[in-house]
């Protein structure tokens, strides 16, 4: 393996980004046939790295080599033509065009200057088939959830021929079929010698799909290994420089005060009569495939989506015919999936858009006072250790990992009785994701009640007091703490439609 | 040629009637085409020649009978006059000619050149034939802006004590009047008189000057709208010069009537109008646009 | 992997999108046949063939802008300088052939052949479009201020070339070979006169380039996201460059049409053309945000906003009045909008 | 932590994008100081006070229109209707003073004081911009559209009202007490004229709003990102609505102030105002796609198109150079955008 020669190689190249040293002197390779995973903490400087290699940015110092020989990057265009191809931690798809357009864009297949459709149709459903997807090439992407769009995103960068693939994240909205079918994909690529460099969170994927394994803290190389001889254990401790406490303690239920009721909810052709309670100081984890109906179930809770049919009673009080606004004050807050779509304020400093769902409480006689929304900003910032230079930071300039925080920062502040998080992990380093569990079950201890929903299933076993599965927008099984294992999960995530049913109280 | 309900129409079509000059003669003209049992459609151009051009076509294809029309431009209409000459449809031109002859049925014009001039010896009359003053025009690319610029100058030129000191256009428009001319005051603080191509421009630059608390500084303007006969009254602008428009646009009517019934209209083809001016002394004879 | 072939059924039926375009184009069709039945009950000459053809010849003008102006506004952009360029390239015409190019330096004055006089105007379009498409790529300028600057721009230069006049008496002279200009406004072929066919060539050319060419793919894509777009390799500034040298070719064409029709080039022609092609292309169902529509809604949305203009005149309404209405419809007709939005896409916001 | 201490003692002063709002705002300011420096040099007069005083009074006009209009575009949308809001307010305000409120069922006419023939017009304005408002959130007509419809209706309306006549002599009748209404137009205070204070009170009042209220927070927000502002509680309809009406609210008292100075109420007045006011927001560094700028850099952006035209007036510029001359100002003005583009944060497209 060793021998090969290096396809693509960063010498000493070093990121400024204004007030932020991104990358700092790293050198970096991938190999023909290899996957090269790239990992650290959330702001290390990975996708700075891969960036880099895209030619999406441009080193400040340092050159890249490929093939032995050095090139400039000035856009992906350059890069597209040495054949480096990659996918983007923040999805960079157009909406408003269908599936095999997204896919052939900028890349046509064209016949006299007119585009061959139907050449165009033919190999976008090869790539589906390939990928074990039922999407249909012709619906907008816009229309496609998430999980779907990132499947998307993967046939893009497999419609070019690639010789070396940068995957940022690839999998951060996958659930675990999903994930096999990749990592075959990853494996042909493989042998047909394609370079991959994988950037992930999820530790158990790395030591599974990776060949090599560097590790970025702060900016700077922290050692590079094989993986056959490293184990989790000493990622973790290169990864950062501290250690986390271990999750904490699960709490029992037993006797607390029911804060959510929800019955029979409906959700045409999306949640069907979903039921199920929740009591203050439960952490509770929805399990399911994607497109399982998690979302839609959160959004019409959290009142951004009109429910057909049910109750949702919070401590009591009714809340279908509330608004997101209400819902907010009477403390049922949702910690949205899609965090570029829905969750920040692109134009917004970190700071304001931590405190944009709880103005009021930072305001003083009507009048916002920067003191207060300075002083809950950088307590937030302490407690989830965002890496920023401040609340001023503009939010853009954060690294994916750290705007998920600050996007869950913004609905702690709202200070919820019943606290809902999609995806709450999404992007979201090791420790991070402790952290953030952590102050969960501070809030859990404290009386809140957390629902979250999460496709990694190791989160949901070692996080959850319970598990609710979801399958085709029903509730197919509830699971207490004692009773969880892998299989059960997985199998009432694919229950078939008739033993649907279960009441989650 | 008939229209739907059996009755010969007329197309009126003139520049927008937010205008009162323009909204008493169309205004004029359908009444006097009613009273004769025409069918009346009173359409607005805007002064946009393209915009004329779609009228002609409309009203040629709603076949009226005779066209009464205030054009939008002397050469820009020459064509959609043609136009409806070639669909046979007599177009009678009011308030503004056009650069053709022979393609109009009549061109009944009041005499712009002449009344411009009548306003410019007024005004050098009120200077007392001295004295610094500005101008206000038009917008400068209409043809109506240009003639009673050159009148004016005609008479105001040879004087050699009468010096102008800023020419501005104010677009027809009063607001746009009123802050060139507090603009102009400041550039030009001692003048004695404003001369305006039309009167819109004539009451925004009075309430200028009432504003500056320059009341006594001279203003003329042209057109003898109801407005400015009334300041005429009340002594802030001292004249203006009528343009009889609601008087053309009856006679044009009356000649439309006379050739569809009678073959000819009894009128030579232009036909000048002199325009009046009023002043404080004779303000009382004047009724809208025309002579009481 | 049955569970998904399930929930994709019930959510995406095959060219689900197609039918919403459908329905968006719909929404200037609905608007375009209520007002067609409104008028034909109440005016007997309005179907008469006479004034269709008319009517026909009217909307062209406004059809042909609004096909360049989509362009530009499904990249996300505008384009306010489009009446503005009409008057300069229709006063570029009216000068070459009533006064040529003089070139004091050579000591000549050039006479062209009219192709060559309309070429010419077209260049003169396209390149103000080259100067919009510069300043909103290579500047950074804000497509509304980019465009509303240069509609000062060519408008004061139309004003200056021809001192505020109008150029008269188009007809060219036998002994200069420039004879023929009418033609263009007032001509016909089979029948049809030219501007029909010039509205027919140019939205058949328009709805080609955007539905079945790369470049009209990209367009819809720098509309969609731009950033995305940059990253897949779009060359996005010289793609939205292209976008606004349309809309400006399309507006000297209209600005020479006119010149030919009236026989005469006036320097303040074309002014708020731009809000009614603006209107069509909105009516015709193409988002001010970028990324979604088509030409052949443009198209329709121009035939609304032309057989309202002329109706209403037909119907002898008064210029208040039409006003108001013409306000009242251009709302109405996108309200329609509401109806669609319903299946659309969730909207991406920022 | 100690990592964490590290990285931030590394990078730049806090407060560092504040300076980058600065250098936004600074881009009017510098083509202001330009123009100033220009005028100046070439005309005694400029900079004499009472020149200067005129100035900011006809700066006012565009800048409470200005300031309105900031709080739609903030939002991501356009109000296109202010000029006809200004002009039917003006009608509204003349009509009661001249002929009074006709109430035939009643068979009586009721005349107002002036404050309450202000106030009702201010009225009358705010209750086109809540209409504008519920077309774009109830209904989500686009805000061109939506507006570009209240545009015509509302002039329209004028039209009516006034039957396109002008309102004369605004004076009010002693028997009437409805006397006094030239004050506002022409009337000072402290030596200056009302005007002018009405501009500092509605910008003072505007900037407040904008920057300290969570009010003010939300219209950010929604304009950065609609969707992930409704999550955060936002009421996103009735917040954008509220924007409308201010930006009404604020044509209607331009409306006012003009009938009272020219001490007439003409129904086309305001025409073509909007493209001023937006100008002024834009070249005040407010992006038109919502989200970024503020009321300062409009009312700064407002001086520099007032002190152009005035400026070239003074210099007794044609009128077909100004025309070209203010276009290439406003375009090199927001050029300097590009300056600013490069010191600020890298701009991120959805
Ligand atoms: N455009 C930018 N301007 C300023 N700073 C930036 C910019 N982009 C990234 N940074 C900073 O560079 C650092 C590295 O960011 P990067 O996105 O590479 O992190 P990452 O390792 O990919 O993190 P994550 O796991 O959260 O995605 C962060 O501190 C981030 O704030
Ligand atoms: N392959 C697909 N094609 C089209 N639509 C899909 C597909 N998969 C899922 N969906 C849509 O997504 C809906 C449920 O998605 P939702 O995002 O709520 O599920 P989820 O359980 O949260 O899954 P995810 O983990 O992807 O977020 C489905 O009802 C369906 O409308
Ligand atoms: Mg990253
Ligand atoms: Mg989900």
């Amino acid at each position: 393996m060793s021998e090969a020669p290096a396809l693509l190689r960063a010498c000493q190249v070093t990121k400024h980004y204004p007030g932020t040293l991104a990358l700092d002197s790293v050198d970096f390779e991938v190999r023909g046939g290899e996957v090269h995973v790239l990992i650290g903490e959330n702001g290390a400087g990975k996708s700075t790295l891969v960036k880099l290699l895209a030619g999406v940015e441009q080193p400040t110092q340092g050159y890249l080599e490929f093939n032995g020989r050095a090139i400039r990057l000035e856009s992906t265009r350059d890069a597209a033509v040495a054949g480096i191809g990659m996918i983007y931690q923040e999805l960079s798809l157009f909406p408003n065009l269908s599936v095999v357009e997204n896919i052939f864009m900028a890349c046509e297949r064209t016949r006299g200057g007119v585009i061959d459709r139907k050449a165009e149709e033919q190999i976008a459903r090869g790539l589906m088939k390939r990928l074990e997807q039922d999407i249909d090439v012709h619906t907008l992407v816009g229309d496609l959830p998430l999980g779907c769009q990132q499947i998307v995103e993967i046939c893009r960068a497999l419609a070019r021929n690639v010789r070396v693939l940068l995957m940022d994240e690839p999998t951060s909205a996958l659930s675990p079929s999903e994930i096999e079918v990749l990592f075959r994909v990853i494996r042909e690529l493989k042998a047909t010698g394609v370079g991959i460099v994988y950037i992930s969170h999820k530790l158990e994927e790395l030591m599974e799909i990776g060949d090599r394994v560097t590790v970025l803290r702060d900016g700077r190389l922290v050692e590079s290994a094989a993986i056959a001889d490293v184990d989790v254990g000493w990622i973790i401790d290169r990864m950062s420089g501290r250690r986390w406490a271990p999750p904490a303690e699960h709490a029992e239920c037993a006797g607390q005060a029911e804060v959510l009721r929800v019955e029979h909810v409906h959700v045409p052709g999306r949640v069907h009569d979903v039921s199920l309670t929740l009591c203050a100081g439960e952490l509770v984890g929805v399990y399911g495939l994607m497109g399982a109906g998690r979302t839609e179930l959160f959004e019409v809770l959290a009142g951004s989506r009109a429910a057909a049919g049910g109750r949702i009673l919070l401590g009591g009080s009714r809340m279908e015919h509330l608004s997101v606004r209400e819902r907010i004050a009477q403390g049922l807050a949702l910690v949205p999936e899609d965090r570029q779509a829905a969750g920040l304020i692109p134009t917004f400093s970190l700071g304001r858009n931590m405190t944009l769902a709880s103005l009021e409480a930072h305001a003083r006689h009507g009048l916002l006072s920067r003191a207060e929304e300075d002083a809950s900003a950088s307590r937030l910032i302490a407690q989830l250790r965002i890496k920023t230079t401040g609340p001023a930071q503009p939010i853009t300039s954060l690294s994916g990992g750290n705007q998920q925080k600050a996007v869950i920062s913004k609905y702690l502040l709202t200070k919820p009785r019943v606290l809902l998080m999609d995806e709450p992990s999404r992007g979201v380093d090791v420790g991070a994701r402790a952290e953030i569990f952590e102050i969960a079950r501070r809030l859990a201890s404290e009386g809140v009640a957390i629902l979250f929903a999460s496709s990694d299933l190791h989160e949901v076993l070692s996080l959850a007091d319970r598990v609710l599965v979801m399958a085709r927008g029903r509730l197919s099984a509830s699971f207490a703490r004692s009773e969880l294992s892998e299989q059960n999960l997985m199998a009432a995530a694919c229950a078939k439609a008739e033993s649907l049913h279960v009441n989650a109280q | 040629r008939q229209s739907g309900s059996g009755r010969k129409s007329i197309a009126i079509i003139t520049p927008s009637h937010d205008n009162p000059f323009f909204k008493s003669e169309a205004d004029a003209a359908a009444a006097r085409a009613r009273a004769l049992g025409y069918e009346a459609s009173v359409n607005t151009h805007n002064d946009d020649a393209h915009k004329q051009d779609e009228l002609v076509d409309v009203a040629i294809a709603n076949g009226a009978a005779a066209i009464i029309l205030d054009n939008a431009g002397a050469d820009a209409s020459v064509a959609a006059v043609a136009k409806a000459k070639g669909a046979n449809i007599p177009v009678f031109l009011i308030d503004r000619e056009i650069n053709a002859n022979g393609i109009a049925a009549a061109q009944i014009v009041s005499n712009n050149y002449q009344g411009a001039l009548l306003g410019a010896q007024e005004f050098a009359r009120l200077m007392g034939e001295k004295g610094t003053f500005v101008e206000l025009l038009g917008r400068e690319s209409d043809t109506n802006a240009q003639v009673r610029t050159s009148g004016f100058h005609e008479v105001l030129d040879k004087y050699p004590g009468l010096r102008l000191v800023g020419q501005q256009s104010a677009n027809w428009s009063q607001t746009e009047a009123f802050q060139k001319m507090e603009t102009l005051l400041q550039a030009h603080p001692d003048i004695k008189g404003v001369i305006a191509g039309n009167d819109t421009m004539a009451l925004g630059a009075a309430a200028a000057l009432k504003a500056a608390g320059r009341p006594e500084v001279i203003v003329v303007g042209f057109d003898g709208s109801p407005d400015v006969l009334a300041s005429i009254r009340a002594g802030s602008i001292k004249a203006t010069v009528l343009q009889p428009a609601a008087r053309i646009a009856t006679m044009a009517v009356d000649q439309a009537h006379a050739l569809l019934t009678k073959g000819s209209s009894g009128a030579a083809e232009k036909q000048s109008i002199d325009c009046e001016l009023v002043t404080a002394s004779n303000v009382d004879q004047f009724g809208v646009f025309t002579r009481k | 992997m049955s569970t998904h072939n399930e929930v994709i059924r019930r959510v995406a039926p095959a060219g689900h999108h197609r039918i919403n375009d459908l329905l968006f184009r719909l929404r200037a069709l609905v608007a375009l046949i209520v007002l067609v039945i409104i008028f034909a009950s109440l005016s007997p000459a309005f179907l008469s063939s006479g004034n269709l053809m008319i009517l026909v010849k009217h909307v062209a003008i406004n059809a042909i802008l609004a096909v360049g102006m989509t362009f530009v506004i499904l990249t996300g952009g505008i384009d306010l300088s489009v009446g503005s360029i009409a008057g300069l390239a229709g006063i570029v015409a009216g000068g070459l052939i009533n006064t040529g190019l003089v070139l004091p330096a050579f000591g000549v004055v050039v006479y062209f052949q009219v192709w060559l006089v309309i070429l010419l105007a077209a260049l003169a379009g396209s390149g103000v479009g080259a100067l919009n498409g510069l300043l909103v790529t290579k500047f950074s300028v804000a497509p509304f201020i980019a465009t509303l600057g240069t509609m000062y721009v060519a408008r004061g230069a139309a004003l200056l070339i021809s001192n505020g006049a109008t150029f008269p008496n188009l007809l060219g002279k036998p002994e200069l070979h420039n004879t023929g200009f009418a033609w263009l406004g007032s001509g016909s072929i089979l029948f049809l006169p030219v501007p029909i066919w010039l509205m027919a060539v140019v939205g058949a050319a328009g709805a080609f380039l955007a539905s079945r060419t790369p470049f009209g793919r990209r367009i819809y894509a720098i509309g969609g996201n731009e950033r995305a777009a940059e990253l897949s390799g779009v060359r996005v500034g010289r793609v939205k460059l292209l976008g606004y040298m349309i809309s400006g070719f399309c507006s000297a064409i209209v600005g020479v049409i006119i010149a030919s029709q009236l026989m005469s080039a006036h320097p303040a022609t074309g002014e708020t053309f731009e809000l009614n092609a603006i209107a069509a292309v909105v009516l015709g169902g193409t988002s001010l945000m970028g990324g979604r529509g088509g030409v052949g809604g443009s198209i329709a949305g121009a035939f609304v906003i032309g057989v309202l203009a002329d109706g209403l005149v037909l119907l002898g309404v008064s210029q208040f009045w039409q006003i108001v209405i013409k306000g009242v419809v251009i709302v109405v007709a996108v309200l329609l909008d509401q109806m669609q939005k319903r299946f659309s896409w969730r909207e991406r916001s920022s």
